[in-house]
């Protein structure tokens, strides 16, 4: 009595430099398997499901070796690349060369389409924001309040600090444009030691916002030594370093007051298509199994499976890779995160979900908490607060 | 030749000949020079000056591998031995490399030097095994596998027992017989009394005597500076 | 007055340096043992202290009078029962079993600590400075680099002119030797490691303050220390001090030039010393 | 016989020719694996072929050049980016580009080893260290190969899944061929003879007659030119390079973990190790920490328990070689 | 003989796998000058290297002054008064000549009131050369000088019992000359010495006993006034050679 298998490649940085984002990938993967643990009914047959993940070790290389052995060896019929561009590029790279659907989120649009050269992929589809969104969202927070609009970026050299930097499709030219002057030194190392010269170009330029996106560490590094070197602008929004609450927390009191992009909060207007839990409900039940607080990928974890298995139901036979791509493709699905349909995209493989702006603040429960100070470029919800400006109280 | 270690002057304006087939004895208190001068002779060191004439060629220049090639082979005081190979091993290299032969003409000539240096039932043993003795051996059947016209040879005789030793200076005789030039630096007399035809003594670098053995010997200077006998 | 800054940041971030190479100076540079777990074992420190600080609200300084003797707790136990085994002439033995320590060790304090960044909070300390013209000298990065020099200072002494330092010099060189001198070979390299690794636990302290630790960033730190203790000269102390600065100064000035070359200033200017004088600026040869 | 002092010497043993023909034979019969074997295990023999081409150029650098690096990445980083640029910039067939791939690492190699020659042991680690972060930051920095977010292999998608298959097991056998059987000629060369000579001791190697400045530039050019084939194959496979995945210093620790617990010193060691890390990945990789918590507890294990390797364990129980190259003289 | 101070019975030694040393009986007395000769290979080092720690003892008993050492670990050997001039030297290299002898004499035996002591002072009036090079590292001197140091740092430990391997090796005959006249000083004061010396006259002349050792056993011993150069060379090489 053996049901046909569905086999579900998964990839994620589960140890390494980029475990964090590993994390909440863990835990959805876990709710589903329970979830899906009898098997996924389509339509009057019982498919047993399989997933089979791997762990990239936050490691391009092992990235693409995984992904490669997952389609090959163990013949899966979707696979999905979780979690970060390292992770995202190469499993997508060799899903689109061998044809295997893959389904991918938790990165700008242009970071995921731009380095493989922009042109439409049959295979690969993406949902998340992209530049253009976090552009307006960061432009309507900083016009919320009162500054000199000179706009200091803070990028790294790497895939993400790239894109985002692009004189082309990135944050400079599109920040130009909304009438802010941008000073954008040159990309930094990741784990660099020393911001002196980034600060001192910010002060010497007198910017009142600074900008851009770092990743925890550095932005640690690079905060402080701001405070020490007397640079303390009006307004600090930093894309990726500020997404998990440990990091904020690693800030000390400097992370008072910063603010950041939002993919998701506790506050969505959306419910699970899974489960029917509202967005509050999935953080809370996250809160009390993990005693941890919840975090922005959550929503996303919990989503790219509510697409996986709506794609499965409807693809005319889940065993072919061919028809799985072409339910996914046809996806019109309102998830945790928002509507996810590729027919809206503004690129045939780019589903766009919404995004916010929020600020940290002292919290009750927790250390800090994300609140939502901007709503305007995706007006899901009201605003929970005002955005304020920095203390810089050390 | 002169050769300083930076304010240590070792060499000094040091000239002397070896003429061909000749065993050529070198003395001189510790730290008098001698080894010095051999590796000023066999490359390993630049002189500061001077010049190294082997058969009417010039060396000054030329890197201590080519001179082993041309005909220059050495033994060092304190031996190295290639550890991890084996004796055998090891004289392959020298005879490949500084003696250019090939083949079965290589294993022969090893084979045939091994038995003759004593070392014949350790062919097959990594030489990083062999005793202190046995490694001063292994550098002397090291340099003859290469099949040197100069051979120089840095205190080899020190710590064999008499017939050891005897065997040893019967050795180089027959050595000298074959035409190679030998410049033995030692410390054990007899030994070298027996086979040198010719004998230097340094001191400090300089030259204090050149000639026939026995007269070096009967030299004041050398038996006051050398063998501690005043006179 | 721009290049002045430079140089004074530089200096600052070379005593950063300084703190990890100093230690590595006493294990690569006299011991001749390669430790790849170098910048792993700080992380442990810090991680150690974090959760210390968190669990009894520690301050920082507290911090260190606890985290020095677990790391030289630490530094001993691992040359006692694995460093020793493996000492000799050759580097590669002691890399092999470091490395895989560092592996082992950045995957255990993943599944203890997960991968989350954490922190210090230093307070006022971490972002307080001083100001000369429009020059700001940080706090914080000065006790960085008085610290390093009290502990470069302290330790070359020790190194030359104690019983201790010439008893590890002669165990280096010649273990059975030294044994015959009546050196007890495997205590004396016990000691020197609990001191390389005590002296982290006060880098510890000062990383986790000046920026944040996750059980990955071990190897970040690493290339810089074996830098500075080359630039330096190996076996000397103030060499790996005066090779920390010398990197320190590149990477600053090289940033300011472009903040994309700094990193890579430090190295240039690294592969320059080398050619010029592969032996380390402070080495006598 | 009567010349008592003709010498028999041994080189050859009976393992070693069975070894030798089977390891022939397994080489040749990879490229008809697209021919009966599934897409998965081609692509597994095409990566294992690449660790172990890789960790046997280390060993050649380390375990008898006496060279031990962890800047080998350098030459992978730089093989695979030859091949993209080749490939994307100039428009060059990719199984074309990947012979000619190896030449931007040769060109490296040659300025690189001058500046490196000078130092030895640990000093000469730290410094490929280092170069091969200055290859990473200054290809970070060149806008052309699209600086630090990489490049992907399109030109891939022109050629059938089978004919890709053909192609890249051809340069896989290929790249076997010349890295593990040119490294066993060469060591059983005379060259070998020099070679091992200076690693056990270069001052008496150079005045036995053996030209140690130029057999180690050899020596590091030619593992740079394996190495950098190896990274080009690497990459056409993975369709992408990055700096960081080109350059990535987890390229050394494989080869460190492999050589080391396979068996430096020895050609058999890195197949050996090749083979024991490539399926303990694939096998416990899922496992996460743990596994690699157990990897690096295994390698201290090892470095502790059998500084000789895998190899060294089996050869103490059968000295079966499969690669002699050593002299066994049995009469003299 | 007077009172013993090494006393060696049925010690049997050697490496990992290999035996060197069977069933060796060998004693010293205090103040005494005992030679040990045999060919090469015959396991003189091994012996030495086995009485001073350096290798395990498998077999027998091995007392000093009195006290068993044989499981005693090889470091604190030196600080009761066994010191050994190491075949081949073995300097610390990297060090200087005088932080070569400091080592020494930082862990050195704590003389008893009354007795000589060994400085530095001293050691640079024997060997002058070595104060004119002692900021000098020592792989650079010469290798006989390199062999003075070796013998410096010996008696830097105040030995009551100095085991020499070799000691004339590489050494100048003036200088050989000078270390054997120092021989009855450093026994006046109550050290003993075993040297090995292939030149069996001149172990003769220097030493009260003599003991000759072959593949491992001691095959020969007595006062060496006692003993003729045949017995010697018979004891030397057994019945194989007989050195005509
Ligand atoms: N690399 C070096 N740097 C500095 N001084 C050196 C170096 N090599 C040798 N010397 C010095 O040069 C002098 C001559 O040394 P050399 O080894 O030639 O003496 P030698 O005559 O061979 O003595 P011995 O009989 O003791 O072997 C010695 O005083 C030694 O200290
Ligand atoms: N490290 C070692 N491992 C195994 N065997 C050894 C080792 N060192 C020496 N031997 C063996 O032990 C035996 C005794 O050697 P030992 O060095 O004690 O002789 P010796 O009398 O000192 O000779 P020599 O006059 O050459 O110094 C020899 O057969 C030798 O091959
Ligand atoms: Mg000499
Ligand atoms: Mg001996």
């Amino acid at each position: 009595a053996s049901n046909p298998t569905i086999r579900i490649g998964f990839v994620s940085p589960q140890t390494g430099a980029m475990g964090s984002f590993g994390e909440t990938d863990a835990y959805a993967l876990d709710f589903i398997r329970k979830h899906i643990g009898a098997g996924l009914d389509i339509r009057g047959t019982t498919y047993a499901v399989e997933i089979i993940e791997r762990d990239s070790q936050s490691n391009a290389n092992r990235a693409a070796e995984v992904a490669g052995e997952l389609i090959l060896n163990e013949e899966v019929q979707i696979i999905i690349p979780a979690s970060t561009t390292d992770v995202t590029l190469p499993v997508s790279e060799q899903a689109e060369l061998n044809g295997v659907p893959s389904v991918s989120s938790t990165a700008p649009w242009q970071a995921v389409i731009m380095p493989r050269g922009g042109d439409a992929f049959e295979w690969t589809y993406h949902f998340f924001w992209g530049l253009e969104d976090i552009i307006a969202s960061f432009v309507n927070m900083w016009s919320s309040a009162e500054t000199n609009k000179k706009v200091g970026l803070l990028l790294p050299r790497n895939t993400d600090g790239e894109v985002w930097g692009s004189e082309e499709f990135g944050l400079p030219p599109a920040l130009r444009a909304a009438g802010f002057e941008v000073v954008k030194p040159s990309l930094f190392e990741p784990r660099t030691n020393d911001f002196s010269a980034q600060i001192a170009a910010f002060k010497s330029a007198g910017c009142d916002i600074l900008g851009g996106l770092v990743f925890p560490g550095d932005l640690r590094t690079a905060a402080i030594q701001c405070a020490q070197q007397g640079f303390k602008p009006k307004i600090a929004t930093i894309a990726a370093g500020l997404l998990f609450p440990s990091a904020v927390e690693a800030l000390g009191s400097l992370g008072n007051g910063m603010s950041t992009e939002v993919w998701w909060t506790p506050a969505f207007p959306y419910a699970s298509t899974l489960t029917g839990e509202s967005s509050a409900q999935l953080a809370a039940t996250w809160e009390e199994k993990t005693r941890k607080q919840w975090t922005q990928p959550l929503g996303y974890s919990h989503a790219i499976w509510e697409v996986v298995l709506d794609t499965l139901k409807r693809a005319e036979d889940p065993l072919d890779r061919a028809s799985v791509r072409d339910a996914l493709k046809a996806t019109d699905l309102t998830t945790m995160v928002g509507k996810v349909k590729w027919a809206n995209g503004p690129h045939p493989n780019v589903s766009k979900t919404p995004i916010l702006g929020g600020q940290w603040r002292k919290g009750e429960k927790w250390p800090y908490d994300l609140k939502i100070v901007e709503a305007k470029t995706y007006p899901i919800m009201e605003p929970q607060a005002k955005l304020e400006m920095m203390s810089w109280q050390g | 030749m002169s050769k300083s270690f930076g304010a240590l002057r070792v060499t000094q304006d040091l000239s002397f000949e070896v003429g061909r087939g000749e065993v050529f004895g070198v003395l001189g208190p510790n730290g008098a020079g001698k080894t010095t001068v051999f590796n000023l002779i066999s490359g390993d060191i630049a002189a500061d000056v001077g010049a190294v004439v082997l058969d009417g060629q010039d060396m000054t220049g030329i890197p201590a591998f080519k001179r082993a090639a041309k005909g220059i082979g050495r033994t060092y005081q304190i031996p190295r031995p290639y550890t991890q190979m084996s004796t055998f091993e090891n004289l392959l290299v020298s005879a490949t490399f500084a003696g250019q032969m090939r083949g079965q003409a290589a294993y022969d000539h090893c084979a045939t030097t091994l038995d003759e240096c004593g070392l014949g039932d350790k062919a097959n043993r990594p030489a990083g095994s062999l005793t202190l003795l046995d490694r001063k051996r292994l550098e002397l059947a090291r340099a003859m596998a290469g099949k040197p016209k100069l051979l120089l040879l840095d205190e080899i005789a020190g710590g064999l027992t008499d017939g050891e030793a005897k065997d040893l200076v019967t050795l180089i005789a027959r050595l000298r017989d074959r035409g190679v030039t030998i410049i033995w630096i030692e410390h054990v007399l007899h030994a070298i009394m027996a086979v040198a035809d010719r004998m230097m003594v340094l001191s400090f670098g300089e030259k204090i005597a050149e000639g026939k053995p026995d007269a070096v010997m009967r030299d004041a200077e050398v038996r006051r500076v050398y063998m501690g006998i005043e006179a | 007055m721009r290049w002045v800054d430079a140089i004074i940041q530089g200096t600052l971030l070379g005593g950063l340096y300084a703190q990890y190479a100093i230690g590595m100076s006493l294990m690569f540079g006299v011991m001749r043992i390669v430790n790849i777990a170098h910048g792993d074992l700080v992380v442990l420190l810090a991680l150690i202290g974090i959760s210390l600080a968190a669990v009894f609200g520690l301050g920082p300084g507290f911090l260190v009078l606890l985290l020095v003797p677990i790391g030289a707790l630490v530094g001993w136990a691992l040359q006692r029962f694995i460093l020793n085994r493996l000492v000799g002439d050759d580097p590669l033995p002691s890399l092999i079993a470091t490395f895989g320590i560092s592996i082992a060790l950045q995957n255990a304090m993943l599944a203890i600590w997960s991968a989350d960044t954490r922190s210090l909070d230093a307070g006022a300390l971490a972002s307080k400075s001083f100001q000369i013209g429009e020059m700001y000298i940080g706090l914080l990065p000065i006790l960085v680099f008085v610290t390093a020099v009290i502990l470069t200072a302290g330790l070359s002494m020790v190194l030359k002119g104690t019983k201790f330092g010439r008893a590890l010099r002669a165990a280096a060189a010649d273990r059975d030797a030294a044994t015959l001198s009546g050196i007890d070979t495997k205590s004396i390299y016990a000691k020197a490691t609990a001191v390389a690794v005590g002296i982290l636990g006060i880098a510890a302290v000062f990383q986790a303050t000046r920026t944040t630790i996750a059980p990955a960033d071990g190897g970040g730190q690493l290339i810089y220390a074996f830098e500075a203790v080359i630039i330096g000269g190996m076996g000397s102390i103030w060499g790996a001090f005066l090779g920390a600065m010398v990197l320190g100064i590149a990477q600053v000035i090289g940033s300011r030039i472009d903040p994309g070359w700094g990193v890579l200033a430090g190295h240039l200017v690294f592969l320059v010393v080398l050619a010029w004088r592969p032996q380390g600026i402070m080495s006598r040869k | 016989m009567t010349d008592p002092h003709f010498a028999t010497v041994h080189r050859h043993t009976s393992s070693s020719r069975i070894a030798i023909g089977c390891g022939l034979l397994l080489v040749l019969a990879i490229p008809s694996m697209p021919f009966w074997a599934s897409s998965g295990h081609i692509r597994w023999a095409v990566e294992l072929g690449c660790f172990i081409a890789i960790a046997q150029m280390w060993n050649l650098l380390a375990g008898y050049g006496g060279m031990v690096s962890v800047g080998q990445q350098a030459f992978i980083g730089l093989g695979g980016y030859a091949l993209f640029v080749l490939v994307t910039l100039f428009g060059v067939d990719p199984f074309l580009a990947v012979p000619l791939s190896v030449i931007l690492p040769a060109l490296v190699a040659a300025p690189a080893y001058m500046l490196l020659r000078r130092l030895d042991g640990p000093y000469f680690a730290i410094g490929t260290w280092v170069l091969a972060e200055v290859l990473r930051l200054i290809t970070s920095n060149i806008g052309a190969v699209n600086a630090g977010s990489g490049m992907t292999l399109k030109a891939m998608a022109k050629y059938s899944a089978h004919q890709r298959e053909i192609g890249l097991t051809l340069l896989v056998a290929l790249l076997l061929l010349l890295t593990v059987g040119g490294t066993y000629l060469l060591l059983r060369s005379r060259l070998g003879l020099a070679l091992t000579a200076m690693r056990d001791d270069a001052v008496a190697a150079s005045s036995q007659g053996v030209n140690v400045g130029r057999m180690r530039f050899s020596v590091y050019l030619l593992a740079a030119v394996g190495t950098g084939l190896a990274g080009a194959i690497y990459f056409m496979a993975q369709l992408r390079i990055s700096p960081t995945s080109g350059f990535d210093p987890n390229w050394s620790s494989i080869c460190i973990f492999i050589v080391m617990v396979g068996g430096i010193g020895r050609l058999e060691g890195p197949i050996i190790g090749a083979l024991l890390y490539f399926f303990a990945t694939r096998l416990f990789g899922q496992y996460g920490s743990a596994y690699l918590v157990v990897l690096g507890l295994l390698t201290l294990v090892v470095a502790i328990r059998a500084p000789t390797g895998l190899w060294g364990l089996m050869t103490r129980l059968r000295p079966w070689p499969w690669f002699p190259t050593g002299y066994i003289l049995t009469k003299g | 003989m007077s009172e013993m101070l090494l006393k060696a019975r049925a010690l049997c030694g050697g490496y990992r796998d290999f035996q060197a040393l069977f069933s060796i009986d060998f004693d010293v007395a205090k103040g005494e000058a005992v030679a040990l000769v045999g060919a090469n290979g015959a396991g003189k080092s091994t012996l030495f290297k086995t009485l001073v720690g350096l290798l395990p003892v498998k077999s027998g008993t091995l007392t000093f002054n009195g006290r068993d050492i044989a499981a005693m670990p090889a470091h604190t050997l030196s600080r009761q008064g066994l010191a050994l001039v190491p075949e081949g030297r073995r300097l610390f290299k990297g060090l200087t000549v005088e932080d070569n002898l400091r080592v020494a004499l930082d862990h050195a035996r704590t003389v008893e009131p009354g007795e000589t002591v060994w400085t530095l002072e001293r050691l640079y009036d024997l060997f002058p050369i070595l104060a004119e090079r002692r900021r000098q590292v020592v792989e650079k001197l010469s290798g006989g000088q390199q062999q003075m140091v070796a013998i410096g740092r010996a008696l830097m430990a105040q030995p009551k019992l100095l085991l020499c391997d070799e000691i004339s090796l590489g050494l100048a005959p003036k200088v050989i000359g000078e270390i054997y006249a120092m021989i009855p000083s450093i026994r006046a004061t109550g050290t003993a010495i075993v040297i090995v010396e292939q030149d069996v006259s001149l172990a003769q002349r220097c030493a009260d006993r003599i003991y000759c050792m072959l593949e491992g056993r001691i095959t020969l011993t007595g006062a060496s006034s006692d003993i003729s150069r045949e017995q010697i060379t018979e004891a030397y090489f057994g019945v194989k050679h007989a050195v005509g």
